[in-house]
């Protein structure tokens, strides 16, 4: 039952989801194990392995080092002998000291030695900002993945996702860097802080099969269906399109990468050819940062259907501020300013 | 090759556990203590190998009833400690009011020391002007052990205020104060204590005086720059002080989960040709001495000193965090080293320099003191209020000078 | 004499002219220290600071561990006390495990002190391929390093920018990373690894001037005057750019970026808009390589001029290969189907 | 804070150097060594701590004349012997003829283990079916002693023709035989050992018997992810051994620049808490009697032992390299461990097991094997004749399924 279908659903956080995931994984494989900062007899800075070190044990579920490259590293050895490891670095901010595990070790491992070792492994790590964690519990590190072959970037913006693109990760042959819009761990944030939170529980992704299923990569998502503007995104941004679009009034094509490399190219081609202009946001900075490679692919496959330069809406060129938090955020309105021009351009 | 041996038992993985949890008692034998006053003390240029007794013993002078004791007993006057005592306390006021503070959302977030203050408190007495401490977010007894530190400033940076001198830039507790020898805090666990060791290289090179005091925390011991540091300070014999803070947790993992198993932090040093020390952290005299021997060292030319303080996080690891969930409630209290506050006014009391009124006294000073700091940083503002700094201090200082993409942004912000 | 003009000449190789620069910097200013692996007593496994430690004494240049992160961590700490460290990094393929302290703390230093603490530095690193130097002596990662705010990068392509290049990076006091096209050391290399090898004392940039001179950061060259395409290149790919014009018979302006980021965008849109039309070209992988940045920011500046779709020409997604190496690398010919297929666009 | 304290010497960065370089002969008293037969062997459950003494010591078996003596003395028999020193001299032929292959540009770049051989191959003769180990680029000892390697497959992967089982993608001595225990090198220096420690974990979790050698050069323990390794070892007591390689030299730099001044590379595992030893690596029978003992403790739950193996690096870092630019031209002949086959035939002699006549028959045998694969590895091409695979090889296992961006560049390049 791939696709969680006909199963019985409940309401779950993303948190409660990705926890979900694990779980089914943790039962259906046991060279699945997990492990990082405080995921053991804690259960995680955010819950998200909240009982499984209770429910499998030690040796399947345990606290680690601080260390991030120690945690990665552990993991490829892992991955060679014939595990699934799945760590969890306990933000993305701090991936860098395991940066030379993953691009140099896990990423060419199955290509320099031919296949005779490989390393399955997923990197699970909270990232984004929204909750005034100033620049080292705010950060978006995603183009940097994107860069590396041999890895795939993977973001889910809503529990149901978060759940069926885990359980596909882990059971991916190649080392996967999923991230986790922390901003979105508790309900669908737009942009709009000083409005109340909304629960996932008034979402229909909130709704989550209880048992096994995926969602496949390299499949983005259509999230709104529009006739104007292509918007994309990923993580938070897709619900700060959403407003924006409602906001503005421009009718938007919102499409939802889910996963950010390797990607569906077509859907996104397919769109930007309907609707002659693009839009590409994204909270991490802006130079260099995967909106130039999107806005790339978006030129070099639809340059003569194109009626408007392409926009980039992205964090500013800055670390992450602490108090000008929402200075630095890309809003909904910042979004609508390039809605609006895209159509006059 | 041999052919595999006989049948025998599988291998299974070990992960350390403490021994209390919610719910069960800790038995805290797993410390090694040892007897105040009992370990010797070498002199400055002993050789780094042959202070392995010293990096498994525990360095003490203040025994179990007040007494100073031993060769590391740093003989200091009446006027000192109350100094001392007097930094202690500032301290832990501190911290108590911006604890608050945060519950009532002024702060967005904050990090306390109770139960370590001895350790900050006594180095920074030790230290000389000019030396540079490169302190984690758990170091505040550095800066408010010194009169010269406006408290108000400090609480600004909290408040992330219009008077913040980071500029609203930085989470809470992120201070830095280059004129009062204290570096940037860094969010980023242990990549200080390198940057450390190569601010200590420097003033060697520039046949300078000053040392450089380097502080990490127990759990933060496992990441690599921990490593490199040692191998720097060792190979270039670097005048720097590594500190690590031993404090028995890292948010929810025992200090066995970051290698504390079996071994001490101190013999890490040993091992890579550092002197090294393990010290009672909840000890001010002992923590002074330590100090002193360790500059001294430094300052003439006889290479780094690694310390390990040992002491215990009495409170939670952040306002985010909720340590009942993972050790058990009376762990503190229990903890054999006792609390420094009460330890050295033990001493004092019984050197006939101190009373329960004085001590009283002194504490409702501090406290004064603080809550008048604290009045006057909220008349600037708080992160709640919106009294922070402009949106344009974001694009200032990424480059000494603003490239043109920057000036670009900004005036995309619509603040060009 | 900032521009070196009146100066005493002498041919220099690549290797020669960076030593130079550093002779030079360490003679004006004692705050300037050198050190790597094997830079000190040997002078580099490429030779680059072969006699400086004699010079200058073993406390200005000198020997450092096996460590990436040691190396630039301690630069850090040393900048901050007031020196003006020069690290060497011995293949920039190893710069990751030194990529915490240079993307968390080198680059945000300044900002998150408020200017108390700065730490000015350059970390020279051999980066590129063409010597059968397989995975891990080949990597071009510059974009990795204009994806993070508050540091420089920058790439020489001859003897004479390299030494002005370099001087300014050392004088200036933000950290930089300094690549430096190891194919270049001896001649400029355009891609036909089957033909002789051209030394530097044939090429005008060749002759470099003895003393002190710079060469401005946030400057591109034009190296070849042309009507009908812009060529965006650095470092190796300026010289197979080059052949490709000569080759291909097409009248490409040829811009040598010199500076990676920040850069001269004015130079840049000046000729495209110019031209209509564009070719990036550069060593590293594709997705999410500088090209990426490089295209959206010509896109965003000029759409309106653009008469065909901008295209790319690099190194392939996967790690670089050590048998494959020429088909690996953008030769001549590849720019060359780029430059004609731009033409018909 | 204290005052500044009165004029001192200014402070002076302390750069370590080799006791000789070109033009004046090494004093290789800083080695520390110990005599044949002294150190004692603890039982395999030995308390890591209690190790520190054979960390700063020098474990070896033969002596001066060719006696194994001592505890450590594994008692092996004669054909063990012969197996032993067929394997040494095998891989210093294959070493030989694969240097000159290079000068000939047969293959692009090579690394030889002059002096080394003996670590690696008596090291393997320890191990168990199913073991793995992690190596460097110099242990092609490893694979030289095991026969069921066919030699021509690794010359094929020297010559990157078509037959190279890494299909060209591969430097030169980036082997990979997963079936042979193998793991593949990386040119990245210490990557692999924390990957042996994740290996090991895996093996006890899974409560196999499988047992992970790691190993690593002298300058590379700088290197975070040692660090990394020794935690994470120690942390799990993981069935790993974590083989330091002392060969005195790192490319140019000597192994105090690593920092082996003042200390030991041994004594840094005890410093983590892991058991370990410092092992004359020149002495086949010594590193063949350590090995074993750290197996046996690993296969036994109690978890992983540090070997430091003290040998020289007798040849040139690689084909890149020059020695005699930055040592003595005589400084292996003059190294106090002198030379690993020498050592075992001077026992095999002694033992009357051995001459003259059977070593040089043997030599001759192995040269004969070697320059037959040479001649089979050379008609399947080398780089130079552009026999390799062909460019689509670049595009596959980048990842398990060929993504549609790398299909579409592979049609780019014209081979779709
Ligand atoms: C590189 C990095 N990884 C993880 C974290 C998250 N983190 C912050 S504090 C902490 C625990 C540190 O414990 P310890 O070093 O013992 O210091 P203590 O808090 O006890 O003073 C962790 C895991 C971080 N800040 N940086
Ligand atoms: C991360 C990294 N940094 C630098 C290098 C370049 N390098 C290759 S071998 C070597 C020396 C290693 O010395 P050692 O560890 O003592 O091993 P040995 O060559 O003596 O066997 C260096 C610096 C590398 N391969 N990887
Ligand atoms: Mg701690
Ligand atoms: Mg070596």
């Amino acid at each position: 039952m791939p696709d969680g279908g006909n199963m019985k659903t409940t309401q779950m956080t993303m948190i409660q989801a990705l926890r979900s995931a694990m779980d089914v994984m943790l039962e259906r494989d046991n060279n699945v194990v997990l492990f990082g900062q405080d995921v053991g007899y804690f259960g995680g800075v955010f819950r998200c392995t909240e009982g499984l070190q209770k429910k499998y044990g030690k040796s399947r579920v345990f606290d680690s080092p601080i260390s991030e490259g120690g945690i990665i590293g552990a993991a490829v050895g892992m991955g060679a002998y014939g595990l699934r490891p799945v760590v969890e670095i306990q933000f993305a901010d701090y991936v860098y000291p395991g940066i030379d595990q993953i691009v140099s070790e896990a990423a060419r491992l199955r290509f320099r030695s031919v296949n005779d070792f490989t390393c399955p492994m997923t990197m699970r790590m909270p990232c984004g900002g929204g909750i005034y964690g100033g620049q080292t519990h705010s950060q978006s590190p995603e183009a940097m993945f994107t860069q590396v072959c041999g890895i795939r970037t993977v973001m889910p913006s809503n529990p149901y996702d978060a759940k069926g693109l885990l359980i596909a990760c882990i059971e991916n042959d190649d080392p996967v860097i999923f991230l986790e819009p922390k901003r979105l761990y508790n309900g669908p944030f737009d942009g709009h802080h000083d409005k109340p939170v909304v629960p996932w529980s008034k979402h229909p992704k909130g709704e989550v099969p209880e048992g096994y299923y995926t969602v496949p990569l390299e499949s983005a998502a259509i999230v709104r269906p529009g006739s104007e503007v292509t918007v994309i995104a990923y993580g938070t941004m897709v619900y700060v399109s959403q407003a924006a679009a409602e906001e503005s009034g421009v009718d938007a094509e919102i499409i939802d990468l889910r996963s950010i490399w390797p990607l569906d190219l077509d859907t996104l081609v397919e769109s930007v050819k309907k609707t002659g202009r693009c839009v590409i946001v994204h909270e991490a900075t802006r130079t260099s940062g995967f909106g130039a490679e999107l806005m790339a692919l978006v030129q070099e496959n639809c340059f003569y259907h194109l009626e408007a330069p392409i926009e980039r809406v992205t964090g500013w060129d800055t670390p992450y501020p602490h108090a000008q938090e929402w200075d630095y955020f890309p809003v909904p309105a910042r979004v609508a300013t390039a809605l609006k021009k895209t159509l006059q351009g | 090759m041999t052919a595999a041996s006989p049948a025998r038992e599988p291998l299974r993985l070990h992960v350390p556990e403490p021994t209390g949890r919610p719910g069960c008692e800790t038995d805290f034998s797993y410390l090694h203590l040892s007897a105040a006053g009992s370990k010797r003390k070498p002199p400055i240029n002993e050789v780094p190998a042959k202070t392995i007794d010293l990096a498994f013993a525990l360095i003490r002078v203040l025994d179990d009833t007040g007494q100073a004791v031993g060769p590391w007993d740093p003989k200091v006057d009446a006027a000192f400690l109350k100094r001392g005592m007097r930094a202690m306390l500032k301290t832990r006021a501190f911290d108590a009011r911006m604890l608050v503070a945060q519950r009532q959302k002024k702060t967005s977030f904050y990090m306390q020391c109770l139960g370590e203050e001895a350790i900050a408190t006594a180095h920074w007495m030790a230290l000389t002007p000019g030396d540079m401490c490169f302190p984690t977010y758990r170091q505040q007894g550095l800066l408010l052990a010194n009169d010269e530190v406006p408290m108000v400033e400090m609480m600004c940076q909290l408040f992330s205020n219009r008077r913040d001198p980071m500029k609203g830039r930085q989470l809470p507790v992120m201070y830095s104060y280059k004129k009062h020898g204290f570096f940037s805090v860094s969010g980023n666990l242990a990549t200080q204590v390198i940057q450390a060791v190569g601010w200590a290289m420097a003033s060697a090179i520039k046949n300078d005086t000053k040392v450089a005091s380097a502080w990490i925390g127990d759990g933060a011991t496992a990441e690599s720059d921990f490593h490199t540091a040692l191998t720097f300070a060792h190979v270039y014999r670097a005048p720097v002080i590594i500190n690590v803070v031993n404090n028995q947790w890292a948010i929810s993992t025992f200090q066995a989960i970051a290698g504390g198993e079996g071994t001490t932090f101190a013999a890490r040093g040993v091992g890579c040709g550092i002197a090294s020390l393990r010290v009672d952290g909840n000890d001010f005299l002992a923590v002074y001495a330590a100090s002193k021997w360790a500059l001294e060292r430094a300052r003439s030319n006889h290479g780094p000193t690694l310390i390990e303080w040992v002491t215990y996080r009495a409170g939670a690891h952040s306002t985010s965090d909720d340590p009942t969930k993972y050790r058990p409630d009376n762990d503190a209290a229990r903890f054999p080293l006792g609390d420094p506050v009460a330890r050295l006014k033990q001493h004092m009391v019984a050197l006939g320099i101190w009373s329960d009124a004085e001590h009283e006294a002194l504490k409702k000073q501090v406290e004064g003191e603080v809550a008048a700091a604290q009045k006057e940083a909220e008349s600037h503002g708080t992160l709640a209020d919106g009294h922070v700094h402009p949106a344009s201090e974001m694009f200032e200082d990424v480059y000494k000078d603003m490239p043109a993409h920057l000036k670009r942004q900004r005036a995309e912000l619509g603040i060009g």
